[in-house]
């Protein structure tokens, strides 16, 4: 299993949601974050002081999946996060040792699997 | 109301200036409701501000209808004992004459009355917020606004057996605070604690919001205590100027009683303070010389302070603490009228200090039959309620909030993760958006 | 204006009493627009809080010059059919002497009329905040101050040709919320939809913004609706109490319609009834009587709330929905007027109901030209401003946000991640601050 | 009160229009503390709000309570050059009767008046904001109330030798603005820059707070400066009508500012435009024209713009710009009457434009000698205070944040991790709560 | 050692806060994020507009443990956030190489065990 | 390639952001979180309610990078997040298995340097 992180710009998070949910993934988790890269810094003015914003806002995606379900993820990530401008975000893949799903005590493939309503 | 006998003489005519006031003074009351929302709202988690917040804004809309069918006559027509007569229902007679010994158009009187009963049933809730279902609620407005607010507005201010007898009550230490207060502790008693009260730390998500509602909450005031002369004259103007002096030293005594205790001055503690002080003088203002209020500022700290911090060590779970910071301030404002009226200042009567016992008893008297009324109609209403509808949501609800369980909104949405139903009937195939989960 | 034809004949002189109130109110109302700031900045989605904030306080810049210079004059000077004249333009015989036959000096009824096309000209902000530019709505909100307000303000108050003919129009059925409601629209439609309108959900960031926006603006319009009998008189009182009946109903009747429709009360519907009803209100306030002010709360809440709902499943992205709840509710109040007008109540002329059946004639009159001018007019405007100037920001813009590209700041700045860019000439060698990214 | 000469004569009687109005300007100058608190709060980092806040919530208290003992007497008692006496202190004497020419109750004087030496005291506490202890600037307040406010009133309204001499102040350029400007920057240099004041960006957490704050203070400031006629007459409706054109011809000029500076307008911009055009017009308002207060509004923009812009590249970390905002526009104000008033409308003296070159140097005498006290009582009273009580938060307090530190507090509580530490008596063995850490 | 990362409900962060208390694990971050799994979806009003929201708020947890430690935290993950319904939430284990505490540059285990006052 | 994650205390963020950029690491995300550790509690009262506060705010960056990269990392985080007294924070290092650009679908190294304007 592993554990994939999407940087992605938070204008497109709601077509993220949707491109990962036609790839058939279910769990997902995600939270905001600042990012710096390669985009220009905003300037800023609040009275007298002036300032570059060296952060922009994104949203980062947790997504733990079973080996097959990397590719799609990925795949869906880059679909739904991409405009072609620098600062789209990233992913990354990280190595996913144990998952459990708390309710039940289920570990690995079958946790990271919802139950379908 | 009481303010008037002196003046029964005179003819009673309009004056443009004490109307010009008493507009003024009525829209500050109203205001007070929505300032007493955003203070509640932010004394609350996060995921019950709406809800809170709605409770202010129910009182607005069901006391307000029901003052203008038969709550006002209810309060103010004739000199019933318990309770006024139906005269003014449907705001029979009630014109552009001035009322009574008044020299306002009855409309304004009446209006101005109206936002009184607006603000006390908000008060209320602060005793049940975080738990209570809006439904029954609303249901609970309405019914205590007549069963408990009319009644005791017409004990206090409208000709009942309190003021015939001689209570002195300048705006409301009777059927306002007192009312309040008492009923919170009941309402609180029937719907019960929080689940989670008394095991995790229950903390007000926006104090900024606390700090503006309680200053929105003063401003008002001028409007509450210096509208209930009616007018300009001595009465009104005195009880404006306590309602500066009052608050003043309150905060500042209890800026010193926060320093003992915690060793900080907190913010929370200091917009309670506004209204604590705001209360104690609100019975008093028109009676008492300023430098009495000051002292009365001073002295009304102690019992609510001491029972904000001991409150939370039962299990009463008295939300926001309607009875220490009104019940209980009002309480000692009615008292200390008892004490230290001055004929001098309020053409009117002295308190004991100045050789009137009579009138320390009669404020006894109120500070007596209010409570206990308030208590058990209160308690009674809200137990019969209960018996044909659930009052309190389920844990679960509780659990999730407020906000999306009864509103179905949430006060600080970000939109992510929100999935579009209503299709637009004008675009043509409108591209789908995210649906995740929707199996 | 027409409030005063009754007393023409009375000599005119100021009253302290009339004068008090009316500064009180003209305070009021200008508070109004703040807190319209506040209601929509609350409605939108946090990037572009501090454009839509900006939208009101612009107006409030732009149209207060602009009602100064020459807009004041073009509504009040005169008894011209469509226009007034310049006589009183650039403030010229503005003065301490009554206005007409008014009881209140010149200088204040010229503030108090100033603080109304202040308002209107925010109002219609509401349709196109998310995405408009913010320097080209200031241009555009000062002539539309001229071209819109000012016209329409002169027939409905300032001598024009539907206020001689006979329209009743209290506090501005016809010129503020008539006016502002199909603008809106006309603007929605020429400046065109969000780019993610109808595909995404977009969210009210704030609700407690919105509601306490709301409260102000109840709040001010005790001054709005109470101010425009000029004074203390009759007029003034039965429109300021209405302006607390109606809006109670209007508020009832939503939480019945949510309930229906989605089993939960709402407070952001909740928040739009305050509105609905006050502007239900504003043009019959001094004309019907109580009873009747709270049948209108009642009988405004309907098609409102239906606009409200089936707005949205349109491709008009009238975005702030100005027209369910100023344009549709002023004329529900101006058509109300013609049909429940009480001569006993106003001292000037009956309704329908009360067999006069021209007053009808004359509303529905001022219900078809008025909607008809405002959106032809607002429509022509801009649509010949966007042949000079882009109207709208990029689609890059609006995805970032109008906050950080219009005014290059952020609501709620952390400040993590910010690099100082003004050094500080006083510092010798202050210690270079994090500079990331800066390739 | 130099307004009141021209009516000494007219025998004093209370006015019910007067009052009336003068009590809602009250209400409306200590609703302006609240206003400011909330922009003051908006303009700090997250973690400093509740701080910030209090001390404007602190000065109602402290200030509330000197002015009633002894700082109304100082500032009001009598023509003495320097500094009035002792005759109103404890408010002996201090009644129903009107204060000497005006028409109004002497409570109503009293409380007004009160309400200005309030907001001075909260104004001063922007230049220490985000460091200076709470404690230190109650005992500070204090102080400052009566050895700088009370003078400096003194000097301006009360029959110092400034008024006297012939100075012209409306609403307080004087004892209000200078006074709070020039001691903000004396107390700016006495308590130091905060700890990363020119290396890190210190950016505001709460842009609506500002703006809502600002607004706020706008719409109380028709009570400052309308009321300070002390009634309905010329003077106050002149100064309140120019109290809504000079702040939106400011916010024009800065609109223009911005846009040349950085080629966007900005938000808190605005809300600094609100206030720099709201003092610009205090002291000049019942003097001057619309047409003059127009031109003030666009002049008054250029220095304090300069100000606010250079400042933050010096050492000195005025952290708000009081001298900017309040002590600039205030000195600008004062000089502008010595050029522009006109005895045509204020039926009292011309400036040197009108023929009458002693007034410009009256009120340049004003304009030197104020900031030059206010400058030196603040810096000394302050370096003393420091000799006794270190006036600043330690560097780890100040990284921490004041609100934790100085109130034990958070604006913003979540609850997550917070572990109950008062045990409920009442429920028997309550399940512990999570006390992660307590080793 | 080993990155244990749990996400649970948000009404339940104080009691996991405890159960891992309990189970001597002294370090801990925790974030708010949203997540999506087998929950239903809230339906929310505003206006005209009806929206499915299809996230639900989640506190997520990360610890950092010895290996010995790492059942122990699960359990004490599992223990404080389980309530059986659906939305209990996950717990995800990923292998941790490196581990400093920045204050005195201690690596690896001795980091991950904070000073006992 | 690596993750390395750093929590440190938020009033340290920007100097933490400079030693990064002075160790040419360019691309970055942070994030706000609350921690527990060694830290001691801070006691808040709010009107009759005392408690204890166990969780201390803390900014959470989150850096992928290549393995040549890691330890110069470490080093700025460390040099940038410390202040000697107790609450300065961890530095933990996971293995990190693929790395995404989104906007190129460019992946790893390449993935993780950041375009050079
Ligand atoms: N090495 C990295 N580690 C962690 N986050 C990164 C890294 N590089 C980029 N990011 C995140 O991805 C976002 C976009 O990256 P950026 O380089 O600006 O654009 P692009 O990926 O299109 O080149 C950044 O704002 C940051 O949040
Ligand atoms: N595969 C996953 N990757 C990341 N987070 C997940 C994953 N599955 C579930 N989650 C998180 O766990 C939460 C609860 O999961 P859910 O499936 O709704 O309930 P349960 O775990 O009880 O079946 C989700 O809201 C989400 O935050
Ligand atoms: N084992 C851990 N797992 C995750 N985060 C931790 C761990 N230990 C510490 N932290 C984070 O590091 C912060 C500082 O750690 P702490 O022990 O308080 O100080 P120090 O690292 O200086 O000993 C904590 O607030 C927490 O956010």
């Amino acid at each position: 299993m592993k554990l994939v992180i999407g940087i992605v710009r938070p204008e497109k998070a709601n077509d993220v949601l949707e491109a990962l949910y036609r790839a058939e993934v279910r769990g997902v988790s995600m939270s905001r974050v600042q990012g710096h890269g390669g985009e220009l810094d905003r300037v800023e003015t609040y009275r007298g002081t002036t300032v570059k914003m060296g952060l922009a806002d994104k949203v980062r995606f947790e997504v733990a999946v079973s080996d097959e379900f990397v590719d799609a993820t990925i795949e869906a990530l880059c679909e739904g996060a991409r405009t072609g401008e620098v600062g789209d975000g990233k992913i990354f893949v990280v190595p996913l040792e144990r998952a459990v799903r708390i309710r039940t005590g289920e570990t690995d493939k079958s946790a990271v699997t919802p139950v379908v309503k | 109301m009481d303010t008037l006998t002196p003046i029964l003489a005179a003819a009673a005519r309009v004056d443009t200036g004490d109307t010009a006031w008493m507009l003024t003074a009525t829209a500050l009351v109203l205001f007070m409701t929505i300032g007493l929302g955003l203070f509640y709202a932010g004394l609350v988690r996060s995921k019950n501000t709406l809800n809170t917040f709605m409770m202010c804004i129910g009182a607005m809309a069901v006391a307000g209808i029901t003052w203008a069918l038969v709550g006002y006559s209810l309060a103010f027509d004739g000199t019933g004992d318990l309770v006024g007569g139906l005269g003014y229902a449907f705001l029979k007679d009630v014109g552009f004459e001035p009322f009574g010994a008044t020299t306002i158009p009855h409309l304004v009187f009446f209006a101005f009355q109206g936002t009184f009963c607006i603000i006390t049933v908000a008060l209320v809730s602060g005793a049940v917020v975080e738990r209570m279902r809006f439904g029954p609620f609303l249901i609970f407005a309405a019914l205590w606004s007549l069963l408990v607010y009319s009644v005791l507005a017409h004990w206090g201010f409208g000709g009942g057996w309190l003021i015939e007898g001689g209570t002195l009550d300048f705006a409301g230490g009777i059927a306002v605070e007192m009312a309040s207060g008492f009923s919170a502790l009941a309402a609180a008693l029937v719907v019960g604690a929080r689940k989670d009260y008394g095991r995790q730390a229950l903390l007000p998500h926006n104090a900024v919001f606390v700090l503006l509602g309680a200053g929105i909450l003063w401003f008002g005031w001028f409007g509450f205590n210096g509208g209930s002369g009616f007018g300009t004259g001595n009465a009104g103007v005195l009880a404006f100027t306590n309602t500066m002096l009052t608050p003043a030293c309150t905060l500042a005594t209890w800026f010193v009683l926060d320093l003992i205790r915690g060793r900080k001055v907190t913010a929370i503690g200091a917009a309670t303070a506004i209204v604590v002080g705001c209360v104690g003088i609100t019975p008093a203002g028109g009676f008492i010389s300023p430098a009495w209020a000051m002292v009365l500022g001073v002295l009304v700290t102690f019992p609510c302070y001491a029972i904000i911090v001991w409150r939370p060590r039962t299990r009463v779970d008295e939300t926001l603490d309607v009875l220490a910071a009104h019940g209980t301030a009002g309480l000692v404002g009615i008292l200390f009228i008892g004490f230290f009226a001055q004929a001098d200042w309020n053409g009117i009567s002295d308190g004991l200090v100045y050789g009137n016992a009579d009138q320390l008893l009669w404020q006894t008297l109120a500070a007596v039959a209010t409570p206990a009324y308030a208590f058990v109609a209160t308690f009674l209403l809200l137990k019969l309620m209960g018996l044909v509808v659930p009052l309190r949501a389920t844990e679960r609800e509780e659990a999730i909030g407020m906000d999306v369980t009864q509103h179905g909104e949430e006060a600080y949405a970000s939109g992510e993760g929100a999935i579009l139903v209503t299709t637009e009937a004008g675009l043509e195939g409108p591209r789908p958006v995210a649906q995740p989960g929707a199996a």
